[in-house]
């Protein structure tokens, strides 16, 4: 394991990959990266140091195609690979492939991904680590009496979720002894008529909760640490909006407590490289362990700017046999950080995905900003991949520093082209339950954010009525005077918006 | 000229005075007068300013009836208002909500990944008509107005671009 | 003076005035931009709350017109004026203009800038305040005898200067007291020809010295802090080029006993608002004092990536009157910053100005990298002011991380139609004793940077050989299909290259 | 064909072989093939992909016997090499150096603060003729060619433009 890495093959695309380059040329690694038909003219293959091409634009032709990535390593000669996040990163098959093949993989190793990747079989290597997860059942159960114990023990209301369901679906809420056993049976016979089998589980129902994470890094000599939590309670349907660090309700010893819990299971699990730890905390202040993300995280440079480390630097390290440089009582939470997913979705609109040329943008800067993207004038969104186009994050000294730096970067980012979720966060970022830290992941619903963003939206088209007018009638002179077109331009933010 | 901009109820009045010394447009908005300072003008955009405050410009759609604007990045609507316009707009008002155009259209491009209306069968609007994916999600294809599926323009599996034709509703 | 200041007229032009604006954005007061006729499109009139045309291009006519910048301040209602860096920011007369109009001068009295402005009268403050200045005469000498005994006291070789020279003319080096007497003669001739008197001063002559100045805050409660040094010896005739902190010289020590010395000569001058103590170091480690600054430094934000602080805020803070909020002891160094000053001069010919539009430019971000610039695409580089287009910052763990992510950054700075410093500061950043920390003012010559940049350039040019080849033939089928123009394009490398 | 690529002082030899599948072109540079792959191309600059490496190439000036190159923004200019280039080469170096244009203009605006030479007098090339002023800086403008300051066309503190005449040397 002791082998220094002198090239990366980035089995990723858009602004991850381009993070990993970078760490690349500072470390005098040679960058390899990857790109589908679709991604011919994107950032990575600019950056890089070298660029192949491995396929179609649907990702089960290229960024998931893992004999094709593994031949591109070879040929290339990469020492080793870094799967980003998404795709490859966390397919357990895929680690093993580069196991087989010699090739170092920058994540944990398949035996430790195998645990992971099931959330029972992982549960159950928590428990005996007597770290503390979510009360309920420990595998799954096909007999409603059981159920009703463990439901009883656990105290209602719990949720039965099918083992096969994901996302939301499949979830059933129960507020009684009785309702669970409704439910059951009608949940039980639809997995079975579905998969052959009933394979519910039963769970504590934990309400108004907040989803804190804990950075993980482990090397494979054994040690271990935490770098702190992040805050990932603003989320809708599940996904991440916006994080922070510090969280609002983590105090000093509590983050010494979760964060010894959060190295344990890393221990439980031998696990390798960076991954998260993440819990859900309840308004009493329990927090239940739910699932290591065995991978770097999206929202990882909130970390990144409040200790001053350079995970995916960390990881190169860990990853060619090194061990952790700092001790756990080196590390000092210094500021506030704050992220936000700049998504290309309408948000005005259910999020409908917004994908398209961007003839322009113009990204913040200044200080404490900073920004992760592989936008640039004359990109283009594709709908092939996810629709996160950047992360936009600030730094202060105090979570206000940060919020006020993250209020007036949002105003300076401009994308043209798309719609994106900035005005969503530039109405979170002055709404007043955010700024006295009141989070939980129905936050979005619980304070009725989308009226308060269509509100804001309207009171800033009103201010801006006497410009307007201003410009109607410049606009008639230019026409007049032959020195402007008549009408102009590609994709405005109306059409996309006619009911479909 | 009177101007309705965005959904103000307030109407503005605007007409240009002259231009100044300075390279100056001297305009009357409302009761006000105002200075506009032309900085650029571009193709389809141009920057001035307009007492003391810098604006950007972009004309998305110009007609003789309204022009649609982004200011600052700020999406807008600005109809010169006449009686004529008034009649017009409640003219097409009575065609009811959701009438017109028979043509259900995508507004994203995707897959189809799920046709749940069949031809010959009858939808309200905001009917699921079928579900397309993009970026990894799922999203609903809704009836944008009462009626009978007339026919179904896409097979499912199939790779639509935005404004395509999706399925027509009578 | 304890008025809370809610709107701020910036008395200045490029990126000192975007930066104000965004402090000003972050504290919620108003932000008040001035601009000249060369400057209607410039970014901060499009980025400040109000704007306001103050007048011709020449500075004269516009950011140096003290009455038509007052009179604008008062038309707008602003209560503060910040004057930036250069053009009226340590004019004494102007900061008792404001004082007489009742705007508050976010900066010194005028009564400290009267001291703070002239260097005689400065060295006799510090010299009683037991601030170490360079040996010599403390004021001017008529009589060679005097200057005789001055030298001999400090010691060979000395430099004899006229107190009418300056920026490095009149100055004579003497390595004996024969010398000095023979150069006297022939200066005070000079000097009384041109002036009326002689007006020479002795000063011990330092070779091989490092450029380190501490950044002071002090409020008008008498609480003075310094925010640790700054070593700026990489200089170009007196001209700065890069800045950074820590000083690869100063320990923890050194840091405190001479940032205690800065901080009595704030005392000694009575200085309110942000400014900097500017010292001499020789190669045994003695510094010597040698003017306090009198106003925000280019290199400020070196000081705020490595102290968190926020010195445009603080100047805020301390121009309405409020306290520092720290104490020495509460401020920590966290890591190390380097700045590179992105001159709009041609490196490759004597630095010759290089102004005009930039039809495109792509600034680095990142991990660790901080931009303040006016540049946007489309924008316009003037010759009527000074050529700082751009300052690149980046922050690291430590020195070597610090300079790698310059590295990578200056590689990731596009900034198309006009020449700049960028190859220069590639091949510094790469340079053994750059990197080993050997700096002193004369680094430059000592090292021969330039013929080292020019050989770096040629060897990259040749690097690219094959994919100028690639270039020219696929350039060749085009033109022979008819998809690509002959020819093209506005200002190119060469043009501004030829012999003037 | 042959190629002078900078001052490299080694030939390149260039020729396109073919295009294959995949939008890309086979090239044989020197003795090895090289597979060029186009990604973009526009008015005055295309991107392509190299044996596995970007490259960004804009045409900065074109002729029949060289091309003015910014390759990933560094300036290179490649010659097509001839034996009749070689003899032109020759035949304009046997000119001396600095001759030719007797034009001295100026390579950037500013303000004439100071001339230094007058009419008449003899120069060397290297010789200050006169200083400017541009971004608070003075740049000194040196004769370019030996010879008689035929005419001086500009006045002390008069604005200058780039590429404006500012004297004749004879």
């Amino acid at each position: 394991m002791a082998k220094k890495i002198s090239s990366i093959l980035i089995a990723n695309r858009g602004e991850i990959a381009l993070r990993v380059i970078r760490a690349c040329k500072e470390t005098g690694i040679r960058s390899i990266a990857v790109y589908s038909d679709e991604d011919v003219r994107a950032v990575h293959v600019k950056r890089a140091d070298e660029a192949y091409h491995i396929g179609a634009a649907a990702p089960s032709q290229s960024y998931l195609n893992m004999t094709k990535i593994m031949e591109t390593a070879k040929a290339a000669g990469a020492d080793a690979i870094h799967p980003g996040y998404g795709f490859l990163s966390e397919n357990e098959n895929f680690s093993e492939l580069c196991e087989k093949n010699n090739i170092i993989f920058i994540g944990p190793s398949s035996k430790t991904m195998q645990i992971t990747g099931d959330k029972m079989k992982c549960k159950a290597v928590m428990k005996k680590a007597k770290v503390p997860t979510v009360p309920g059942s420990d595998s799954v159960i096909d007999d409603v009496e059981k159920a009703a114990d463990i439901a009883h023990e656990a105290g209602y209301p719990v949720m039965l979720k099918s083992a096969f369901g994901g996302g939301g679906r499949g979830i059933r809420l129960c507020k009684d002894e009785k309702q669970l056993r409704q439910e059951f049976e009608m949940a039980s016979a639809e997995s079975r008529a579905a998969f052959g089998k009933a394979a519910l589980f039963v769970e504590k129902y934990l309400q108004r909760i907040r989803h804190i994470e804990f950075q993980l890094l482990r090397d494979t000599h054994g040690n271990g640490r935490h770098l702190f939590e992040r805050e990932c309670s603003i989320q809708r349907r599940h996904q991440k909006l916006i994080e922070m660090s510090p969280s609002p309700v983590v105090d000093q010893k509590t983050r010494e407590r979760i964060g010894e819990i959060a190295v344990r299971a890393a221990d439980a699990v031998d696990y390798h490289n960076a991954g998260t730890a993440e819990f859900l905390r309840d308004p009493e202040g329990n927090f239940y362990f739910i699932e290591i993300n065995s991978r770097l995280q999206v929202e990882h440079p909130v970390t990144e700017l409040v200790t001053g480390q350079d995970l995916v630097k960390l990881q190169i390290a860990v990853a060619q046999g090194e061990e952790i440089p700092f001790k756990q009582e080196d590390l000092k939470m210094n500021g506030c950080a704050i992220e936000c997913r700049i998504n290309a979705e309408d948000p005005f609109y259910d999020f409908a995905p917004s994908v398209g040329p961007v003839p322009y943008c113009n990204l913040p800067y200044g200080p404490g900003v900073r920004v992760e993207t592989y936008l640039y004038p004359g990109c283009t969104v594709s709908g092939y991949y996810d629709s996160l186009t950047a992360k936009l994050l600030t730094w202060g000294r105090n979570f206000e520093e940060a919020r006020v730096r993250m209020r007036n970067a949002l105003d300076e980012f401009v994308i043209e082209g798309i719609n994106t979720t900035i005005p969503l966060y530039k109405t979170i970022m002055d709404e007043p339950n955010f700024i006295k830290g009141e989070l939980s992941t129905d936050y979005l619903d619980r304070f009725k954010i989308f009226d308060k963003m269509n509100e804001d939206v309207k009171n800033q088209a009103n201010s801006k009525a006497k410009a307007a007018v201003a410009a109607a009638l410049l606009h008639s002179e230019l026409v007049r005077k032959g020195a402007a077109p008549q009408s102009a331009v590609q994709k405005s933010r109306w059409k996309s918006r006619v009911t479909m | 000229m009177e101007f309705k901009v965005g959904d103000l109820a307030q109407m503005l009045d605007g007409e240009v005075l002259r231009t100044t010394e300075n390279n100056s447009i001297l305009v009357k908005i409302g009761d006000k007068m105002h200075t506009v300072r032309l900085l650029k003008t571009g193709t389809n955009e141009f920057e001035f300013i307009l007492d003391n405050s810098f604006h950007h410009a972009k004309v998305m759609q110009s007609g003789s009836a309204e022009v649609k604007l982004m200011i600052d990045g700020q999406p807008l609507t600005v109809k010169k208002h006449s009686k004529l316009t008034e009649v017009l707009e409640k003219a097409s008002a009575l065609g009811g909500a959701g009438g017109g155009d028979r043509n259900l259209t995508s507004q994203i491009p995707g897959r189809v990944v799920n046709i749940t209306a069949q031809p010959g069968t009858a939808v309200k609007k905001g009917d699921v008509v079928m579900v397309l994916e993009s970026m990894k999600m799922q999203v609903a294809v809704k009836a944008h107005k009462d009626g009978n599926i007339k026919d179904i323009k896409v097979k499912q599996g199939a790779s639509v671009a935005r404004n395509d034709l999706l399925a027509v509703i009578e």
